[in-house]
């Protein structure tokens, strides 16, 4: 189930590119809104869930621009409300996940989106060099991504007084494997800048 | 091959079955044959080991045997496989028979019943699941198969050596004996054998449990259990069905899922 | 030796101005066995007719081929004309020369030919027809009706009214179904126990119905015409000879606080009860499972309190037997209870109810008396949701299908509440509205224009329970999914309806095949819809499929009328076209090696088992046997067997075989 | 004519294709007069041995042909037939018999034109094919003509 | 009780009284720890947003790490990281290819043996007989069990307890002592990984629980998810904020509940660590063990909000 955006015989349509790697299909969808009534983030979203999915369903070129440009697919908390409770058993989630690699490997994601997106990514880097999550380290190197220099200023050292916090990384021995992993699985510019 | 020994004086004895079907000394010693073996002092006569291939099942339906009263037979998987698919097949009922079970390494199992033969059958690969002749043909182009059966079929002598081995073959009347219509020629060429080997491995087609007795009896070496196999291969990968696992299995031929695959009709 | 006579019709133009007739006749003569050979230009006219009849006793032919148009168009004639000549009919065969060549080809040489090929076939095989008989079948002029629902009761009295006998068994202990707890009936909110309840006198009265409650189907034997059953009268330990139905039974019950069936569970009945006041027959049961007496030993009030005597608590069920020649099944269906939906509070909400549910609340006869009140306080609901597909509809609860009458029944309640409740608010949440049916798309905007019934297009997601309000948490996808809570004091779901319990059970009896969801398949989703692939076995109403009251009233009228059919001849004559296993001389019997593979693979379960005994009783060995009366004649089984121990009459393996080689 | 004229022997089951094919014939749909239909009464009767015999009797090609599935007048001999099909068109493929010259088709008593079509295609394609060579060679191994009577 | 352990990254840091607590309730039930040897990050929630491949390969890693050790029961204390690998593990088993595939990646054996089991599933083991004997001190207070997201859904995967309205934690509550609340937000979701790039949400969220909680009369919230704590407890500002009023309700790790049932002290229990003090109104009956406690009672609301 690797996605398929850069193998070289690409289905035409977003559906399918969908249904190939995700192995959910779009025209499953009968628009009951379930997952739109369900999910905790809808009236967050330019685009309810069940609309994204209409998106596909009509696959005009517009169309499908307008879901890898929504800022409903970064606001997909993975929750798996929608999945849950989906009367066709869509796995919405799983569609999100896949809109979102498409939206970055193809520069499409949404403006709004970007404090989720730099979180993810100083996420995924600060594991990729010490193998583990490294507060500390994430919240930095976050802030300096999104910018957000004074945010949880005054949680950090109340996390510290707690000894919640550690001054310095916990480096796993299996560090290179973890480079290796993170090279394999992003043979995809879109992964980190 | 002590206990197996020790099993069968015992059922004799006690009368609980009239004849063990089993394995003997052959014509000489890199032979086995099969032995029917219907007195306790005579159990002695029996033999396991590396030579004791063949299929005994095939023996319980025929008359001859049936007369001599309830039997055990000594089984070998393929053997235990033939049991159900018999059973399966209203030719054997619970109890009709007791079975000497034989694991592929040689040891005696306790069978006692269907359900513990299903169980034991489960765990044993079938042949076509991996017979490398199988891959071997496929690769051919149609035409070097078409070459390869017409010269396989033009040494057939239609003995019949393959039907009468074989444990399912076991029909009143064949086919091949009908002659209202004469579905089948008669006399022992290409065209004939062709007809007769393909009618046949239609019959077994979903209901084969791959003991590959035609092949072995076939004096002329014809890897018959070739054509069975690979629809043996068919029905599972196209029906999901595996003749011979159980005692009431559903026949390929006789059940349908209304989404069978149809790519081949227009 | 066969004398079989050739007769080519040029059909006027149609065949002869392409097909050189004279050509055909003349070559046909020199096949082996024709000694008569002649073409005419119009062979279905009487002068043709007759050219055969005479040329039938003139040359005692043994076989005739008529080389003219397809045998579905004239088959029937020709065959009638070698009868009333005395040949029998099966002896003559068609040869397609117009719809298969003339009309196909253009007038060569080659379409000549194969004008001789299609004759010379049709010659080969007539050489190997046999004579064959119609077969005759009695018929038993009893019908039998599984089901007291309004489907049973109406398929029941048309039979009856047709002048035949109907035996009716209900499971209930009183006949009339789910109807007899609706309320009002859309799309005329006429009163359904007003417009049932005399049927359900009618048909206990009946002179030609025998009517069994509280009783189930045991056993069935046999094939069209000639089925044999038994029925299980449960014990009602109750005589009904003796009973007048007075009730002092049920006031004195000491036990009260039972769940009531008929008030889907919203009201409470005694140990010993009548389901409801109309209830037909008007006779009490006790309810083993939950009567003092059968649980602790002790109490017997209700014998004490009878005055006719007529509590038998020693009463023993009771198997009757019955010679049917045609039964109905309208066994009817079931609804989803709301411990079905996870989301919507696993049932444990009490004013979270079923459609059904809300009947018994609007029904007058129900437990308020017609009165809105919820179940939890007995509080008037203020705001009420109406959840439509609730479980229909949806896979992932393992139910794909729509249930049909939820549209129509939801618009229905919330009307009814809207009436009730002038106040209140009717939410409906809905994702699609079929109202196809006489007056039922207007039905539903009256509800929604006039009653001001609130329709909202979505699913709901989830029901929680607020300060003793259900927080409805729905979107409306009209407005983008944009979600919507609604705070209710009442949801009403219109839950999926499915086969009745048992469905299974009764159709592996009946041997009639169903589909996946247990609902009983008709024999052709279009051309046959009440019968079933076993002879003389009908569906009729909701164990069919979903269906509302006028559709299963149709279609039981529908399956009464191919019981009178039936019913009409007292032979049931069918063309022997059908497969036949063979029988031979001691000690072989028959080829049949009895693996009955073949049994599984007859559409019509025709193949029987029969066991060949010796004289002193010993089986010699249990062969196949195909039911006549049963059997259609596909052939399946024919191709099917491995010894050619089946052979199909009139396409036998030597005709079809014959067919081939000469070509 | 010169070009060589494939032989072709069709299948059909009476209550769909047969009569499919009677529905060309009013609708005087011309197709080429190769072909020659057996009627059955379903094609969960037609023998797979008919076949054989079909090629055995010098037909280059074989139609069989039925009703869609869910359409079977006896609700399932179609099925069972389908099955039939699947494996012995294998088993032939695998002898090494050109399995384009059996063509299966479902042509219901609507499809007049389709019959008409699927004749023609096959024709075309089988005297593409040629002459069914392979199995003429092991005719030529008979020893007797086969008997009809 | 041998087990294998995945503590997860959040157990060495944010929610390190989760550890001590699991750790120091284990010895009381007998349960022997077997940490997974050089376990990595299994990328929850970050890595399944952006890159499937990089959601499987890291909780494969760990997967075949425990593997290698031997370990056949893996307990995952963090439900975010449990769901990974549950998932992770279910889809490898369903697809021979895509296993090959991600074991290639990870250049380790994977044969995907190690049963993964949550927190609740462990415990369950020890309360389902009743814990009676065990039980010195019950916790005797109305409590709201929080299961958040990742412990039941998917549940086609999982198939652990019920979807809707689960039950196990609160028939442990039940077994120590408590008195689980019937609430609306059992499984509804906390904000999961937005707790830093949109802290509004998770305020808008988790303020929607932490109310329901309060207005039904629960005096805890118990949860068993480091991230749901986080979202939970460290935001509670942003919740106040947002909500404008304040909640003194503190939320408790699943295993600290426990532990003061089986009657453990407060700092073996890491109590002091919640930013919300565990205060409770009124003290228990049995004995107190929280009321007043020094390190721990700050001043309602003294989690003055971020910036």
């Amino acid at each position: 189930m690797s996605h398929a955006v850069h193998e070289s015989h690409q289905p035409a349509s977003l559906a399918d590119r969908v249904l190939e790697s995700t192995g959910e299909s779009a025209a499953q969808c009968y628009q009951c809104g379930k997952c739109s009534a369900g999910c905790p983030l809808a009236e967050e979203m330019d685009y309810s869930p069940s609309q994204i999915l209409h998106l596909l369903q009509l696959g005009t070129k517009e169309m499908e621009e307008r879901a890898l440009r929504s800022e409903a697919i970064w606001l997909c908390l993975t929750c798996e409300t929608c999945h849950s409770r989906c009367p066709k058993e869509v796995d919405l989630a799983k569609v999100m996940e896949y809109l979102r690699s498409e939206s970055m490997a193809r520069g499409m994601v949404n403006p709004k989106a970007k404090d989720i997106l730099a979180f993810h990514k100083s996420f995924l880097d600060c594991i990729k060099y010490t193998g583990r999550l490294y507060e500390v380290g994430l919240i930095s190197d976050y802030k300096t991504r999104s910018w957000h220099f004074l945010q949880d200023l005054t949680a950090v050292p109340r996390l510290l007084k707690r000894g919640k916090m550690k001054f310095l990384p916990h480096l796993i021995a299996g560090r290179a494997a973890m480079s290796r992993i993170f090279h394999l699985t992003s043979q995809r510019k879109d992964n980190h800048e | 091959m002590e206990e197996l020994r020790a099993k069968a004086k015992e059922l004799l004895a006690a009368g609980t079955v009239k004849v063990v079907v089993g394995y003997g000394e052959g014509s000489d010693k890199y032979r086995a044959r099969a032995v029917f073996v219907r007195k306790a002092e005579q159990a002695d006569k029996l033999i396991c080991d590396a030579r004791c291939q063949q299929n005994l099942a095939v023996y319980l339906t025929r008359s001859e045997v049936k007369a001599m009263g309830k039997p055990a037979v000594v089984a070998r998987p393929p053997a235990m496989r033939t049991l159900l698919q018999l059973a399966a097949e209203r030719q054997l009922a619970p109890g009709d028979v007791v079975v000497l079970g034989i694991s592929a390494d040689g040891k005696l199992l306790d069978l006692p019943d269907f359900k513990a033969i299903e169980s034991y059958v489960a765990t044993v690969p079938m042949d076509w699941e991996s017979n490398p002749e199988l891959a071997r043909l496929e690769a051919m182009s149609s035409e070097e198969r078409w070459a390869y059966w017409k010269e396989q079929f033009s040494h057939c002598i239609k003995c019949y050596a393959c039907r009468s081995s074989c444990p399912l073959c076991y029909c009143s009347r064949c086919t091949v004996e009908c002659n209202q219509p004469q579905w089948i020629f008669a006399a022992p060429h290409t065209l004939g054998n062709l007809e007769w080997h393909v009618m046949r491995a239609m019959h077994l087609a979903g209901r084969c449990i791959d003991c590959g007795s035609c092949s072995d009896a076939c004096p002329v070496g014809i890897p018959l259990n070739l054509l069975t196999q690979m629809l043996a291969r068919e029905v599972k990968s196209d029906f999901d069905q595996v003749a011979g696992l159980s005692a009431d299995s559903e026949y390929a031929l006789s059940s349908f899922k209304p989404d069978d695959k149809e790519d081949f009709i227009r | 030796m066969s004398r079989i006579g050739v007769f080519v019709c040029h059909c006027g133009e149609n065949i002869g101005a392409t097909v050189d007739c004279a050509a055909v006749a003349k070559s046909c003569g020199d096949l082996p066995g024709v000694v008569v050979s002649t073409d005419y230009k119009y062979m279905c006219s009487d002068p043709g007719q007759n050219m055969i009849k005479e040329a039938i006793r003139d040359q005692k032919l043994t076989g005739v081929v008529v080389a003219a148009c397809s045998p579905r168009m004239h088959e029937p004639t020709f065959r009638r004309a070698c009868a009333e000549a005395g040949l029998n009919p099966f002896l003559c065969e068609m040869a397609n020369l117009r719809e298969h060549c003339s009309w196909v080809h253009e007038r060569t040489p080659e379409t000549t030919d194969k004008a001789i090929d299609l004759v010379r076939v049709m010659a080969e095989k007539v050489r190997r027809n046999r004579p064959l008989y119609p077969i005759k079948v009695p018929v038993t002029k009893t019908a039998l009706v599984l089901g007291g629902g309004i489907a049973g009761i109406q398929a029941a009295l048309d039979i009856a009214n047709a002048g035949h006998k109907v035996v009716m068994v209900e499971r209930e202990p009183s006949i009339g179904g789910h109807m007899a707890q609706l309320s009002e009936t859309f799309p005329t909110l006429d009163c359904s126990q007003c417009i049932l309840t005399p049927r359900m006198v009618e048909a206990a009265r009946h002179p030609n119905i025998t009517l069994y409650t509280y009783s189930e189907l045991e056993s069935v034997e046999g094939f069209i015409g000639n089925f044999k059953v038994r029925i299980r009268k449960k014990a009602r330990s109750v005589d009904e000879k003796l009973c007048t139905g007075c009730g002092l039974c049920t006031q004195k019950c000491p036990n009260k606080r039972i769940p009531c069936e008929f008030n889907a569970q919203l009201g409470l009945r005694s140990a010993i009860y009548v389901p409801f006041p109309q209830a037909v027959p008007n006779k009490p049961v006790i309810d083993r499972e939950r009567c003092t007496f059968f649980l602790k030993g002790k109490c017997k009030v209700c014998e004490k309190v009878c005055p006719t005597k007529a509590i038998r608590y020693d009463q023993q069920d009771e198997i009757v037997e019955h010679d049917i020649g045609a039964i109905v099944a309208a066994t009817g269906y079931e609804v989803k209870g709301t411990d079905f939906f996870p989301e919507y509070g696993y049932g444990k909400y009490k004013d979270v109810i079923t459609g059904l549910q809300f009947e018994r609340l609007a029904s007058a006869s129900g437990p308020t008396q017609g009165v809105m009140k919820r179940p939890s306080d007995g509080k008037t609901p203020e705001t009420v949701v109406f959840i439509a597909c609730a479980g229909s509809r949806d896979p992932a609860k393992g139910i794909d299908y729509c249930s049909k009458i939820c549209c129509m029944y939801t618009a229905k309640h919330a009307m009814l509440y809207k009436h009730k409740v002038h106040s209140g608010k009717a939410y409906v949440f809905y994702m699609d509205i079929r109202a196809g049916g006489k007056m039922y798309e207007e039905f539903v905007r009256r509800a929604i224009e006039e009653d001001g019934v609130k329709y909202v297009r979505g699913r709901v997601a989830r029901i929680y329970e607020e300060d003793g309000q259900l927080i409805v948490k729905g979107a409306d996808t009209l407005l983008g999914g944009e979600p919507l809570e609604i705070k209710a004091d009442m949801v009403v779901l219109a839950s999926a309806m499915v086969a009745s319990p048992g469905a299974e059970q009764l159709a592996q009896t009946l041997k009639v095949s169903y589909d996946p969801y247990y609902f009983l398949s008709e024999a052709h989703p279009k051309l046959k819809p009440v019968e079933t692939n076993t002879a003389g076995i009908m569906v009729a109403g909701a164990c069919q499929a979903p269906k509302d009251i006028p559709e299963s009233v149709a279609q039981a009228s529908a399956a009464a009328a191919k019981v009178a059919g039936l019913f009409s001849q007292s032979e049931l004559s069918r063309e022997p076209i059908i497969a036949v296993v063979n029988r031979s001389a001691p000690p072989l019997f028959s080829t049949c090696v009895g693996c009955f593979l073949c049994e599984s693979a007859c559409p019509y379960k025709a193949i029987e088992r029969e066991e060949i005994r010796g004289r002193d009783g010993q089986l010699i060995k249990t062969v196949a046997k195909i039911n006549a009366g049963v059997c259609q004649g596909c052939g399946t089984c024919v191709a099917l067997c491995r010894s050619k121990s089946i052979d199909l009459q009139g396409y036998t393996n030597d005709q079809v075989f014959a067919e081939v080689m000469a070509l | 004519m010169s070009e060589f004229e494939p032989k072709i022997t069709a299948f059909v089951c009476n209550w769909c294709t047969y009569a499919g094919a009677d529905l060309t014939g009013t609708s005087r749909i011309k197709y080429a007069t190769n072909v020659r239909a057996i009627r059955l009464p379903c094609t969960g009767r037609i023998d797979f041995m008919l076949v054989l015999k079909a090629f055995a009797q010098g037909a280059d090609g074989v139609i069989i042909s039925g009703c869609h599935p869910g359409d079977c007048h006896y609700t399932a001999g179609n099925y069972h037939a389908r099955r039939r099909w699947v494996l012995f068109r294998s088993l032939l493929g695998f002898v090494g018999v050109d399995t384009r010259r059996i063509k299966f088709a479902w042509v219901s008593a609507a499809e007049g034109a389709k019959w008409a079509d699927l004749v023609n295609e096959t024709v075309a394609e089988i005297r593409q094919l040629g002459p069914f060579k392979q199995y003429q060679e092991l005719l030529a191994l008979r020893h007797q003509p086969i008997e009809v009577a | 009780m041998r087990l294998g352990l995945y503590p997860g990254c959040s157990l060495l840091g944010s929610s390190r009284e989760y550890a001590e607590s699991l750790r120091a309730v284990a010895a009381q039930l007998g349960i022997e720890w077997q940490d997974v040897p050089d376990w990595n990050c299994c990328g929850a929630s970050a890595a399944h947003s952006l890159n499937h491949d990089l959601a499987l390969a890291l909780p494969a890693r760990i997967l075949a790490q425990a593997e290698k050790a031997g370990i056949e029961e893996l307990a995952v204390p963090c439900s975010a990281c449990y769901s990974r690998l549950a998932i992770t593990r279910h889809e490898l088993l369903a697809d021979e290819k895509l296993r090959r595939k991600i074991a290639g990646i990870i250049e380790m054996d994977l044969e995907c043996k190690p049963k993964v089991l949550n927190v609740l599933e462990v415990l369950t083991r020890f309360t389902a007989g009743g814990l009676s004997d065990k039980v010195r001190q019950p916790f005797k207070r109305k409590v709201a069990c929080y299961y958040g997201c990742y412990l039941v859904r998917p549940h086609k995967v999982l198939k652990f307890d019920r979807v809707e309205d689960p039950q196990s934690m609160d028939e442990i509550m039940k077994a120590v002592g408590a008195d689980p609340i019937d609430w609306a937000y059992k499984t509804e979701c906390c904000g999961a990984g937005f707790s830093v790039s949109r802290t509004d949400l998770v305020a808008k969220l988790s303020g929607k629980i932490v109310d329901d909680a309060v207005r039904r009369g629960a005096e805890a919230i118990v949860v068993a998810c480091p991230m749901c704590h986080v979202n939970l407890d460290l935001r509670r500002g942003a919740i106040e904020k947002h909500k404008g009023r304040q909640y003194s309700i503190p939320v408790l790790y699943i295993s600290q509940v426990v532990g003061l049932a089986l009657g453990l002290d407060d700092q073996a229990l890491g109590m002091h660590r919640h930013i919300v003090p565990v205060v409770f109104s009124e003290p228990r009956e049995a004995g107190c063990c929280c009321a007043g406690h020094g390190e721990a009672a700050a001043p309602v609301g003294a989690t003055e909000d971020e910036h």
